[in-house]
């Protein structure tokens, strides 16, 4: 451990499987991390071979602050995850965590979220959606004027290209209705066509997936004016906010940079889907 | 861990507590990385480069990993030198180390108007960056063309208070006419290298990587033609040299001082390493005890050149 | 594993059965690879530089492990243009694929002494090698001032007989001018890139690791960096281009006839997997099947320029 | 298994001892190498780092051709063999060899052969000591000028600067004088103080080791007209002549290069001493 370092630690893999071809499930003993993370946040894990300098930025699918354990959820895409899926339980990796924000949970308090995820988007709105269904909701006045406890009513929209997975994870923590592009599971379609098919009309989302997914929510959101944050992703370097590879384009000045960029790594990874200038 | 005297340098009039500096644009304003690193501990920041009005940089994606290294078009976004002087200088106050400010522009007025905008900034010198790809004059890039770079210098040193670094790049035929260029001009200290241009294609979807098809290539591939340059430059000139390019470990760092630099800058290191600064500094400090040598300006291209 | 028809080329009026070459000085005269790998599936051997008489080559140590790379200060050892007339062009005579000889000299007079010897020999084409960091004229590397190397080029084709392919050197400003002042000079084809002057220093032991203190950098850690030349020099010129440096997978060869190379040549790759060659070639019949592509030559400068 | 290649083959680490501080006893399961090598040869060892590109030669210390496995003692002198010393049984590398020429034996039968090796350079002198020990001499004439068969006699001289290593093994093939440094064992001073101080007068030597050694034994040899073959290191790109990296300087121009450069990869690693320019 390095004193000076704030959230740099040495991970230990507790077990990898794969759950889906080519998509594995790893849990990681960090307790540091653990202990602050909170869900819509990331951690930059650095690989072991040299020729990779750069760290991998994964979202946090679980967390287990108590046990000290972080679950990432993550699909093999190139040379350094597949480097990673290579790892074996008992290694260790360095890593640096937890980046970002986080989905603001305490505007979902006490209301209808509508958690949205495509693909590789999904796993960081399992450790959302658990927290979300534990809270406590908010008080406010039921139909008959009457101070109540609103409990937070959570469901998972999941868009899949065919095989689904993390499903029955999402289902014990609210309502799932699934997409899938070969209609094999759910809506044929989008998770949009999911949305209207169930005739669901959200009160607040939060979004994670590929762009043309988050392009087409953030105009159903704007049309509908529904509240949406979106999770977004960019190539990183630093993880911190230092180099100012990750920008994503806003739609106004942002304060930081004082032009129209903002750092998915520190201003994000979730953002007002107003903020956003998606193209 | 203590300051090591026997590690100070004096920079173009400058005393550094030590040779380790950061290299511009891969420490931000030096704030994102005070969570992870002392900054304390360093020889100096140098900052993001800033311009005299707002830069929206590159569109995405800015950077690619290549093997042992990266390419960056970030296009020196930065928020201009308003904010900077509000923001980032107070914030670098704080701290006990010193303060260079990197500057860049399309044209010798914008260099010049950041320039004189800092003379009265308690900033302790100037890196002009007359080496990012994206910055042209008449065609030429400022930092391939000796006579334009002398120009530019000396522009700079008219409007400039405090002592002025002139960055070159690599992208070029001969270092050593770049340095004497710069020296010409009144440069009081050149650093180098800056990015090599490279380009990553992406084979599958037939596309450039980076939305600017080239990006600058930095990290650990680089060092050896680092060495080489600063090494060159060095014989070229009497001014004092900033080593950089691809620096990992202290032993990558020492190559400079020994090819001749009197301080090194460390740059990607710290995306893959946010502490190895201080890692360099220990690291120097017990290289010097190992060997019995008093102080570190005793290295200072000490290479053997029988 | 059957020729592929796809992948031919055409080379300046040659026919390679695939774009698969042998960088010069990394495959001697095939001879010594030949047992690892067929010589047969090559597109062509490219062989060691090879002088009007033998040169002795630099001291030892001669290279240098980087990270991601190597450097070279080999010094274009060669037993001279007899002893390879006698020995190397029968021996590789006996195998199915074309035989480019790699040309060096001192001066432009024993270049053309070499090139006029192979005129009535079975080689196929000669590349000149005008960018090793040893041969100067004048103290100006013949490969980065453009008028020299044009002029060298006009030496080189009045007197050869084959296609001249000029061999460019990556220490400069301008690319793009390079290739145009060969292209000037009649050129048939230009390969590049060659090695990137580096240099490494031992730190223990305070010296310089090779004997000749810098070498030329080549391996994996260069490739971003060539892969912009090629592009930069395929769209400065008509004339095909050959292109090399850190080919080390078919993913990185491929990326050279996306930028718009002809031909790839593999080099220090051969040093990490002497059937790398191979791979190569059965990673570009691969991906024609992938994506349905008729032949490699639609995929030359391929990449998507929107 | 590449089928062109006619050396090449992933090797299995079988086990891996620290025999000293940062001297490795390695032992490989490489039966197509081990079939093929002789003593004096070397393998070539690819490092699973991508960021290594060139391969690192290690002598053989020992050959079991039957069995399928060499044995190579090696050093850690720097980040490659400090990777292979982290390798553990189990493990593969892949391989290249047996490489060079090895040891002249046919010179040695039925001769007092002195081996001499210095730190490093010992190892391969082990499995020279084995063949040469276990070899069946020559028939020749005795004093009495009847045709006898002469065995081979082996010495072994081994320097160090202080701890020993490989000398029990040694001496179940022959004599054994040892030289340390610091004369913590045998003679104090150098292996020719070793051979002077053991008043031993070799009729042939095999050497390697350090070159300052080597250049004494050389003038050594040659002022006792004693013929000497030695073992010289090179740094090595290809390892196989292609890349003239590795060449020695030597007394008269070379066949293949022409030049007066001989190249350690394949026309050594042994040479005749009177071959070489050591400087
Ligand atoms: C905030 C954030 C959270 C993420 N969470 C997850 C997750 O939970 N599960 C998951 O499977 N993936 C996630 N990703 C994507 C993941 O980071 C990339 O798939 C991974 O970096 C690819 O690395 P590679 O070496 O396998 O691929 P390569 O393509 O070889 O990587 C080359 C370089 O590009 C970068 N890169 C490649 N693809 C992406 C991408 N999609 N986003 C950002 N950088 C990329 C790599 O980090 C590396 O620097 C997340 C990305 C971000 C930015
Ligand atoms: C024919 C031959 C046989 C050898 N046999 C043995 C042996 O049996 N046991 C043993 O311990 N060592 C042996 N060596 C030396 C061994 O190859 C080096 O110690 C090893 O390559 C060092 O690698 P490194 O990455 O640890 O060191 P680094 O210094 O990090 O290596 C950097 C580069 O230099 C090369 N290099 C460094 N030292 C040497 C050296 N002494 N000789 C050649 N290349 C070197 C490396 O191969 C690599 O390319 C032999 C060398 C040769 C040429
Ligand atoms: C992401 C990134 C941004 C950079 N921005 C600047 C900059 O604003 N001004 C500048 O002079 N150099 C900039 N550089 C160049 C570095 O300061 C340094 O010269 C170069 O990266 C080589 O050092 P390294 O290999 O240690 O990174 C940047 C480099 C990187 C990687
Ligand atoms: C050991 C070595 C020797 C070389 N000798 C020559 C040579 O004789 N002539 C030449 O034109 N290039 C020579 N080169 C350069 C290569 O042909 C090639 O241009 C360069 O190495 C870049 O390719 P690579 O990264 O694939 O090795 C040599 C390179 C190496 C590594
Ligand atoms: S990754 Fe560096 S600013 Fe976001
Ligand atoms: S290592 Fe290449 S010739 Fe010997």
């Amino acid at each position: 451990m390095e004193k000076t370092m704030k959230h740099m630690e040495t991970a230990r893999i507790l077990s990898q499987t794969e759950i889906l071809d080519g998509i594995w499930d790893m849990r990681l003993e960090a307790p540091e991390a653990a202990a602050l993370a909170v869900p819509g946040q990331f951690v930059n894990l650095y690989l072991p071979d040299a020729a990779r300098i750069l760290p991998r930025p994964i979202s946090l699918c679980g967390i287990d602050a108590e046990k000290g354990i972080l679950r990432l959820v993550y699909r093999v895409s190139g040379g350094g995850t597949q480097e990673l899926a290579a790892m074996k339980a008992g290694a260790t990796l360095r890593m640096m965590g937890p980046l970002g924000n986080g989905f603001p949970l305490e505007e979902a308090a006490g209301r209808r979220v509508t958690l949205i995820g495509g693909g590789i988007g999904i796993p960081p709105l399992l450790e959302t959606a658990r927290v979300l269904h534990e809270s406590e909701g908010v008080t406010g006045k039921d139909s008959d004027g009457e101070l109540r406890m609103q409990p937070t009513h959570v469901t998972g929209v999941l868009g899949y290209r065919s095989k689904t997975f993390l499903v029955p994870e999402f289902a014990s923590y609210g309502d799932v209705m699934i997409a899938t592009e070969d209609g094999s599971t759910g809506t044929k379609g989008n998770v949009l066509d999911a949305l209207r098919e169930n005739g669901c009309v959200p009160e607040i989302i939060f979004a994670c997936g590929p762009l043309p997914m988050l392009r087409a929510l953030k105009a159903f959101a704007v049309e509908k004016q529904i509240p949406c944050w979106i999770s977004m992703e960019e190539r990183m370097a630093c993880g911190i906010g230092a180099c100012l590879a990750c920008v994503c384009k806003t739609t106004e000045v942002d304060g930081h940079s004082h032009v129209r960029n903002a750092r998915v790594c520190t201003d994000g990874p979730v953002f007002r889907a107003e903020q956003l200038d998606l193209g | 861990m203590m300051n090591d005297d026997r590690l100070k340098v004096n920079l173009a009039g400058i005393e550094l507590k030590n040779p380790v500096m950061t290299a511009s644009g891969t420490f931000g304003s030096g704030a994102e990385y005070s969570e992870y690193t002392d900054l304390n501990r360093l020889g100096a920041v140098v900052t993001k480069g800033v311009a005299s009005v707002p830069w929206p940089g590159n569109p995405t994606p800015r950077i690619a990993e290549v093997y042992g290294g990266m390419l960056n078009a970030v296009g020196l976004q930065n928020p201009g030198i308003d904010v900077f002087c509000e923001r980032d200088i107070p914030f670098l106050k704080k701290y006990d180390t010193r303060i260079i400010v990197n500057v860049c522009g399309h044209s010798e007025e914008e260099y010049v108007d950041v320039v004189r905008r800092l003379a009265d900034e308690p900033v302790d010198a100037l890196e002009i960056n007359i080496s990012c790809p994206n910055v042209r004059e008449g065609g030429i890039a400022f930092g391939t063309d000796p006579a334009t770079a002398e120009k530019i210098t000396k522009a700079c040193k008219r409007a400039a208070r405090q002592p002025v670094i002139m960055k070159l790049s690599p992208n070029v035929t001969s270092i050593a006419d770049m340095a004497r260029a710069v020296e010409a001009g009144g440069a009081d200290a050149i650093s180098l290298i800056n990015t090599i241009t490279g380009m990553k294609i992406d084979v599958s979807r037939r596309k450039f990587v980076l939305a600017n098809r080239t990006g600058g290539m930095s990290g650990p591939a680089i060092h050896p033609v680092a060495v080489r340059m600063v090494y060159e430059a060095a014989h070229a000139v009497k001014i004092p040299v900033i080593g950089m390019g691809g620096i990992h470990s202290w032993e990558d760092a020492m190559e400079f001082i020994l090819a001749g630099a009197t301080a090194v800058a460390v740059g990607t290191a710290n995306f893959t390493d946010p502490t190895i600064t201080e890692k360099i500094i220990d690291g120097f400090s017990a290289y010097l005890d190992r060997y019995g040598i008093e102080q570190i300006t005793d290295l200072i291209g000490a290479v053997d050149n029988t």
